[in-house]
């Protein structure tokens, strides 16, 4: 049996997805940023092949993504994040017309056409105010892990309003309106509601259209995911997977090109695999 | 008789004293935290134990910083622009560009031989140019606050930082790591990037020959030597570390000048603010925060309204006294 | 002066248009360094609207404030002049063309391709709102004569402005008045009369030259492509402007037909293996076009046609007029009249307009580029794009940079978009990108 | 006086400024049955200068299309502009694009700017069904013709929303609505003598609400309102404080925000201002006689102020900033663009070199519509203030 492989190296956590032939996940990792990206990249390649259980010679292609995409050394080729998470909202949900990918430093919005083709697509530039960077400050300041965050917003029923954007400032906001005594489901909220404005707004840019898929390390986040279908009007998906979007459509380029890509008959690629 | 100037800062509060002949007599410096009328109170324990005063010889508070208005007992208030500028001409008379910079700001001044402000510039609410920018690639790099300085200074060949975000240079950061730059060429790198911004906000106001540096950064060498290389110039720096208290010590001035002031002209010194309560509340309205409304129908109760008369709590007496 | 006599043997093929460009550009700067000595007469103009065949019949020696700018961009240094400007107070947000020339005033007119002569004239029209403040900053500070060039453009859309309507009529006789006004302006300056034939002789080798022109455009929509609008264009567009109305304009353009349609004979194109045609809607940033383009041509990617060919080419999209030089001065009114019209100073046709260059050039895609600091060019894309994109089955791409501000030029970002755009198109059915193979090898 | 009088005359300006804030603040445009009587439609138009007795004299109600606010949601309008459009014209194509501004019968822009002079083809494209138009205002009024010329524009603009409203020419009514407006022009007039004279009476957020609140509604209206104003505010009896006296230039087009105007009044006393410049823009009456569009044309290029955004090379900006000072006998100027404000940002420019050759203090300031944090920019206003009163001891 072959394998393919797909490595997400992101400006926060390095995920890796090996795809069996049938195009079914046999094996994840997830790893959080170390000084050096080629070493993640490598170690979250081994922990996926490991969880796989199967050896580095059984796997046929590697394709990297992501921020870090040249950093995938072993890769055999280089796919934008934008392609690769359309590419793997497609396959989670195969309806998707508009992909909301909240990372740890960019925000981007791609609108896929009913063949699942990237049509168009917008991203934060320069500023990474209304990233993921924006929970992880919350995270640092209430010192609590991020899978928490969401669930505990909930909880909220008078979020304050957060009135910084940058994402540096947003930590000593949050504490100082935790010093003031406003409870930290009310401070989370608020922080939670300035990061999905900002996405809508983005997101916006390319159009909203149904069926929107939702990836990226925020989508696990409970109260970002109702938050957005609140404020978009519309109900979003969001796949057990979604974190390992961008390594799973790096994962189906690698099948692509190892197994041929049926969908894209004019892919030159596949003659050469 | 001495007067306290308290520098309530984003990040760090500053509290200083000093007697009639304008000798610092004490100081104070601690984390601001994030109850600011407890950190003014807290500031102004430590510098009356320090110096050794009781709180009742203290003649006059003046305040100013981010958290002015959180001195409950101040005498005065000013902004901390008209503070640094008045301290800076104070400490070296020939000072006609300031730079100030802070926790999560930094500011250009300029100033007259006076001390009076002239013009000032401030950078976007953005951590890209400030103290922040520098304690968040530390942090990342496992460096404390106060060794960014030595740190950096054992660089040989600072790495270029480019990016403009204090976030996204966080991965330039580890972007640089990986490739294996030296984590001193990345500090300074940081330093000499945000020396260029700085030093471009002077530009902006106009840089006049005699440069003063305070705040902070006054302690962190490396960003000294970085921004002294861009500007081709020298800063004068406050001794004895009153760099960071240079906007406690602006007030201070002001206090006193004030106190003088009123002695010559044989007035009495007024309560603190705090005795005399909440300042007068302003009688015109906000628009802005005023809910719009249609306009009110003719009451009907007759008499005399009570929601007037509430806001019209001192009845207007046609004394101009411009 | 004529350049028969210094290349009388060349042919078609050993023209080589690049080489040339430069030389002209060269020699026309040289001709400007020496312009305050001789005691001449020069003028700042714009590219758009202003009057060149009037101060050309009036011999002045002619300065483009524009393109000084931008070669201060092409030559890698316009950081510094954007600097200096910015260091003065002028602020982030505007037109970095703008900034670069206050550089410039700033450096005492020292550019990189020579000194700058300080100009007797400065005409602006509204076609772009920021050219009146920039002459403006000469006016104030430098004390130039200035003169405001009032072109009305189109009023609304669901009616074209059509040569000889009313409406045109009525803006031709107002452009003329002001032309009037600026013949008696010029008058004084130079101490010359007015001369109605030397017009006359001007205007008919900026028709000659218009004619190459459209030649050498619809050369273009060939594939593969004999040129690349955004690299090669640039250059004939510079030699357009500078040389507008000169023997040796003419005679670039007429060579540069015959050069481009030999290259057609041989069926050569601009890339080696032409994958994708493309359009570029927007100005280019001139710090990183090299870049650019190869960001574009790895991926076999040619830039077809750009609609900055037509608006910055000094009114040659009016196609539909050429002058009358029975009757230089009315003609020139009317032509420019219309010019304003057509150009871009409205967007009630843009849209249209390019739906149209979509149509004429064959293009599978169009990469629009805002440019931070000119809102002329870039203030309706995003709609027109929106428009387009919802009615034409054409992959677009928009990224945002400067025209020489490298500051605003994020290359990683850039890269990062181009690289999708390509990966989206060629999932559309294109060809497989020759990037593919190489990157995928190393 | 009483204080009982005072009390009244504080009673009728609350409400009259209560009235003047809800219609300033509330970016609707009546709808058809909420039309004022004797009016058929509504004409938007963008800053600066509009001629609105054309569009009144028609009966259609004139309202000045001044932006969002910063309580607007951007739905639409982000992915229409670039991200280095001003505030103003991204507000007002969210406007158009959310429905807000969709009753209007018609949209002028004038071309004070590219962002401005492209926002009427990008209405256009995206609101078919109104009249959009550019009405070209000449940026050369100096070559002789120039009012021959606007005459005929107006001429044109008239003939195009007669169709649209089924009206005929009629000059009479025309010299009927240039005579509401110059009743108008006198109260502003008044009204800015007032700041001058006695800046404690009135402040700058009030004379801005009043004189915004013609934006919404009929001059006629706004004359009665105006009138009631004046009255109350000649009989305010406010103490007057030991605050310097500034002007502020900036606020031609884009609207800077309330609050930021407030914290201004705070510490200064704005004793004259460029602000909602377009509706005081002929700054004389125009004659009520004779041919009514020449009348008009020629006041333009006769008897109308200045701004950034005109070229007119007999009134150099300079010169218009130093006569406001010295008119108002202010001590400093505050200097103000809109972000991405290609020819404020310039003018801002401008203007502080030249008072630094005339040794005037001034203050700069940058604005955004939207913006909502204004902390930073009361202590600028706070040390400027302090700076001046310093050098005033
Ligand atoms: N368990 C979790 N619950 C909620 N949020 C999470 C969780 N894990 C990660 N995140 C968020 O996801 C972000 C990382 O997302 P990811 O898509 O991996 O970004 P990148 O590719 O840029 O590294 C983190 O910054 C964090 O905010
Ligand atoms: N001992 C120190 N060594 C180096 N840098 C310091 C030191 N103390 C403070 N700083 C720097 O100064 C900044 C705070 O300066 P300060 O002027 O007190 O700010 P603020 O007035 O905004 O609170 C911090 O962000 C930090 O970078
Ligand atoms: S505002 Fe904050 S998040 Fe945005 S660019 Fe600046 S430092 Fe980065
Ligand atoms: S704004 Fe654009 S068109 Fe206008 S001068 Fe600048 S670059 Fe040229
Ligand atoms: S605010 Fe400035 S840029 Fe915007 S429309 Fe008005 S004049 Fe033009």
């Amino acid at each position: 049996m072959k394998y393919v492989a797909g490595v997400d190296v992101g400006s926060t956590q390095t995920k890796a997805v090996i795809l069996d032939e049938n195009k079914l996940i046999v094996g994840r990792a997830l790893l959080d940023m170390e000084t050096s990206m080629v070493t993640v990249a490598q170690d979250a390649f081994r922990a996926a092949l490991e969880n796989a259980g199967i050896a580095e010679d059984d796997v046929a292609w590697v394709a990297g993504t992501g921020y870090g995409r040249y950093k995938v050394t072993f890769g055999r080729e280089q796919v934008t994040e934008i392609s690769c998470h359309a590419r793997g909202s497609v396959m989670l949900f195969p309806l998707t017309r508009t992909v909301i990918d909240i990372g740890g430093q960019d925000t981007k919005a791609i609108r896929v056409g009913a063949d699942g083709k990237v049509e168009d697509f917008t991203m934060n530039d320069k500023c990474a105010a209304g990233t993921g960077r924006f929970l992880g400050a919350a995270s640092y300041a209430l010192e609590m892990p991020l899978s928490e965050l969401g669930p505990l917003a909930l909880q909220s029923t008078n979020p304050v309003r957060i009135t910084t954007t940058c994402t540096v400032f947003a930590e000593s906001e949050i504490i100082s309106h935790l010093a003031k005594g406003i409870l930290p489901e009310d401070v989370l909220m608020g922080v939670h509601q300035a990061i999905t404005s900002r996405c809508v707004s983005l997101a916006r840019r390319v159009g909203l259209e149904s069926e929107i898929t939702f990836t990226g390390g925020v989508s696990r986040n409970t109260a970002m995911v109702k938050l957005l279908e609140e404020q978009i009007g519309m109900r979003i998906n969001v796949s057990q997977d979604a974190h390992f979007c961008g390594a799973l459509g790096a994962a189906l380029f690698s099948h692509d090109r190892v197994f041929g890509a049926e969908a894209q008959p004019a892919m030159a690629v596949a003659e050469e695999a | 008789m001495y007067v306290a100037g308290i520098d309530i800062g984003s990040t760090y509060s500053k509290a200083i004293l000093l007697d009639e002949k304008r000798k610092v007599i004490g100081t104070a410096v601690r984390r601001t935290g994030f109850k600011l009328g407890q950190a003014s109170e807290s500031v102004f324990e430590e510098l009356l134990t320090a110096a050794g005063v009781d709180r009742s010889g203290v003649t006059y508070v003046a305040s100013t910083g981010y958290g002015r208005q959180t001195v409950t007992f101040r005498h005065t208030q000013v902004t901390e622009l008209t503070a640094h500028a008045h301290a800076a001409v104070h400490l070296f008379p020939d000072t006609r560009t300031i730079l100030d910079i802070g926790g999560q700001d930094i500011k250009a001044i300029r100033v007259d031989g006076d001390g009076r402000v002239r013009a000032f510039r401030l950078n976007d609410k953005c951590a890209a140019g400030t103290g922040a920018f520098l304690e968040k690639t530390a942090r990342y790099l496992g460096i404390t606050t106060a060794d960014i300085g030595p740190y950096a200074l054992r660089s040989t060949n600072p790495m270029e930082v480019s990016s403009v975000c204090a976030v996204f240079a966080e991965s330039e950061v580890i972007n640089h790591l990986s490739n294996g730059v030296p984590a001193e060429d990345i500090m300074m790198g940081a330093m000499v990037a945000l020396g260029g911004r700085a030093v471009q906000l002077m530009r902006r106001v106009g840089l006049e020959g005699g440069y003063m540096l305070t705040g902070g950064m006054t302690h962190n060498a490396a960003m000294i030597k970085a921004l002294e290389e861009n500007l081709k110039g020298s800063f004068h720096i406050a001794p004895n570390g009153l760099g960071q208290l240079n906007g406690a010590m602006g007030a201070a001035l002001l206090g006193l000048r004030r106190v003088e002031k009123l002695l010559a002209d044989g007035k009495s010194i007024p309560l603190t603010a705090a005795n005399l309560g909440p300042a007068e509340a302003s009688i015109r309205r906000r628009w802005s925060a005023t809910a719009v409304k249609k306009p009110a129908e003719p009451c009907k109760s007759g008499g005399d309204c009570p929601v007037v008369a509430k806001v019209m709590a001192h009845p207007p007496v046609g004394t101009a006294t411009a | 002066m004529s350049t028969e006599t210094l290349h009388p043997t060349q042919t078609a093929e050993d023209f080589d248009p690049r080489a040339e460009g430069q030389r002209l550009m060269k020699e026309w700067y040289a001709q400007l360094e020496t312009a305050n000595a001789r005691n001449a007469a020069v003028a700042n103009v714009f590219v758009m609207g202003n009057a060149v065949e009037i101060l050309r019949a009036f011999d002045f020696e002619l300065v483009f404030p524009e393109i000084n700018s931008l070669q201060t961009g092409v030559r890698k240094v316009s950081e510094e002049y954007i600097r200096l400007s910015e260091d003065y107070g002028m602020s982030p947000d505007v037109c970095s063309y703008v900034k670069a020339d206050v550089g410039l005033i700033l450096k005492e007119n020292e550019h990189p391709a020579g000194l700058i002569p300080k100009a007797s004239l400065a005409v602006a029209s509204n076609m772009c709102g920021t050219f009146i403040k920039w002459a403006e900053i000469w006016e104030r500070w430098l004390k130039t004569p200035t003169f405001v060039l009032d072109l009305p453009g189109q009023r609304a859309a669901g009616w074209q402005v059509r040569p000889g309507d009313a409406q045109h009529s009525a803006d031709a006789r107002w452009v003329e008045a002001q032309f009037q006004e600026l013949i008696t302006k010029c008058e004084r300056i130079t101490g010359k009369r007015f001369d109605m034939d030397k017009l006359a002789e001007v205007e008919e080798r900026v028709n000659k030259m218009v004619d190459h022109w459209n030649n050498v455009m619809a050369l273009n929509r060939i594939c593969p492509a004999p040129f690349n609008a955004m690299l090669d264009g640039l250059t004939y567009i510079g030699i357009m402007n500078v040389h507008r109305g000169t023997e040796e304009g003419v005679e670039y353009m007429r060579q540069l037909e015959e050069h481009l349609k030999a290259k057609v004979a041989r069926g050569e194109g601009r890339v080696a293996e032409e994958r994708f045609r493309l359009l570029f809607s927007g100005t280019p940033c001139y710090v990183s076009m090299r870049r650019l383009v190869e960001l574009f041509e790895t991926w076999g990617g040619v830039f077809a046609y750009s609609d900055y060919l037509t608006f910055a080419a000094g009114g040659m999209d009016a196609t539909e007029l050429r002058y009358d030089t029975s009757r230089p001065l009315e003609s020139l009114a009317e032509v420019t009249a219309m010019a304003a019209q057509r150009g871009l100073s409205n967007q009630f046709f843009a849209h249209e307009r390019l739906a149209q260059q979509i149509k004429d050039y064959e293009v599978d895609g169009v990469v629009f580029h805002g440019i931070k600091s000119c809102r002329f060019v870039s203030s309706g894309m995003a709609d027109t794009r929106d428009y387009i994109g919802k009615r034409l089955d054409v992959p677009t791409l928009y990224i945002e940079s400067d025209l020489i501000d490298p500051r605003y030029w994020s290359d990683a970002q850039i890269k990062n978009r181009v690289d999708a755009f390509f990966e989206a198109l060629q999932q559309r059915g294109g060809a497989g990108p020759a990037a593919f193979k190489t990157v995928a090898t190393v | 006086m009483n204080s009982k009088a005072l009390y009244d005359h504080e009673i009728e300006l609350t409400n009259v400024l209560d009235r003047c804030n809800a219609a300033a603040r509330d970016a609707a445009i009546p709808s058809q049955d909420e039309l004022p009587d004797g009016f058929s439609g509504t004409l938007g138009h963008f800053p600066v200068y509009f001629p609105e007795e054309i569009a009144h004299s028609v009966g259609l109600l004139p309202v000045n299309i001044l932006g969002g606010g910063n309580k607007l949601e951007m739905k639409y309008a982000d992915a229409r502009m670039g991200s280095f459009v001003c505030s103003i014209c991204r507000s007002t194509t969210e406007l158009g694009l959310n429905g807000t501004l969709q009753d209007l019968t018609g949209f002028v822009t004038h071309p004070i700017c590219d962002a401005a002079k492209h926002l009427a083809g990008i209405w256009s494209r995206n609101l078919p069904e109104q009249l959009a138009q550019i009405l070209y205002l000449p940026q050369n009024v100096n070559t002789p013709g120039a009012a021959r010329y606007i005459a005929a524009e107006y001429q044109r603009l008239r003939a195009d929303l007669e169709k649209r409203t089924s009206r005929s020419l009629d000059d009479e009514a025309l010299r009927a609505s240039i005579r509401i407006y110059n009743v108008n022009r006198r109260l502003l007039r008044e009204l800015y003598r007032i700041r001058r004279d006695e800046p404690w009476k009135v402040s700058c957020t009030e004379s801005y609400l009043l004189l915004r609140a013609r934006s919404r509604m009929p001059c006629e209206e706004h004359n009665a309102l105006l009138a009631r104003a004046l009255d109350a505010i000649r009989h305010r009896s406010l103490p007057a404080q030991d605050k310097p006296r500034v002007v502020f230039v900036g606020g031609f087009c884009e609207q800077p925000p309330l609050e930021m105007l407030e914290a201004i009044d705070e510490t200064c006393y704005v004793v004259d201002d460029d602000l909602l410049v377009g509706l005081r823009w002929l700054i004389e009456d125009v004659p009520e006689t004779g041919d009514p569009i020449w009348a008009l044309a020629e006041s333009y290029v006769e008897r109308s102020d200045a701004s950034p955004v005109q070229h007119d090379a007999r009134k150099s900006k300079e010169d218009y900033l130093m006569a406001m000072l010295k008119k108002s006998k202010a001590d400093a100027a505050i200097l103000t663009a809109a972000k991405f404000c290609e020819p404020g940002l310039d003018e801002q420019l401008a203007w502080s070199k030249h008072l630094d050759t005339e040794n005037i203090p001034y203050l700069i300031l940058e604005f955004e519509e939207k913006m909502t944090s204004f902390e930073q920019m009361a202590m600028q206003v706070e040390t400027f203030s302090e700076s001046l009163l310093f050098a005033l001891a």
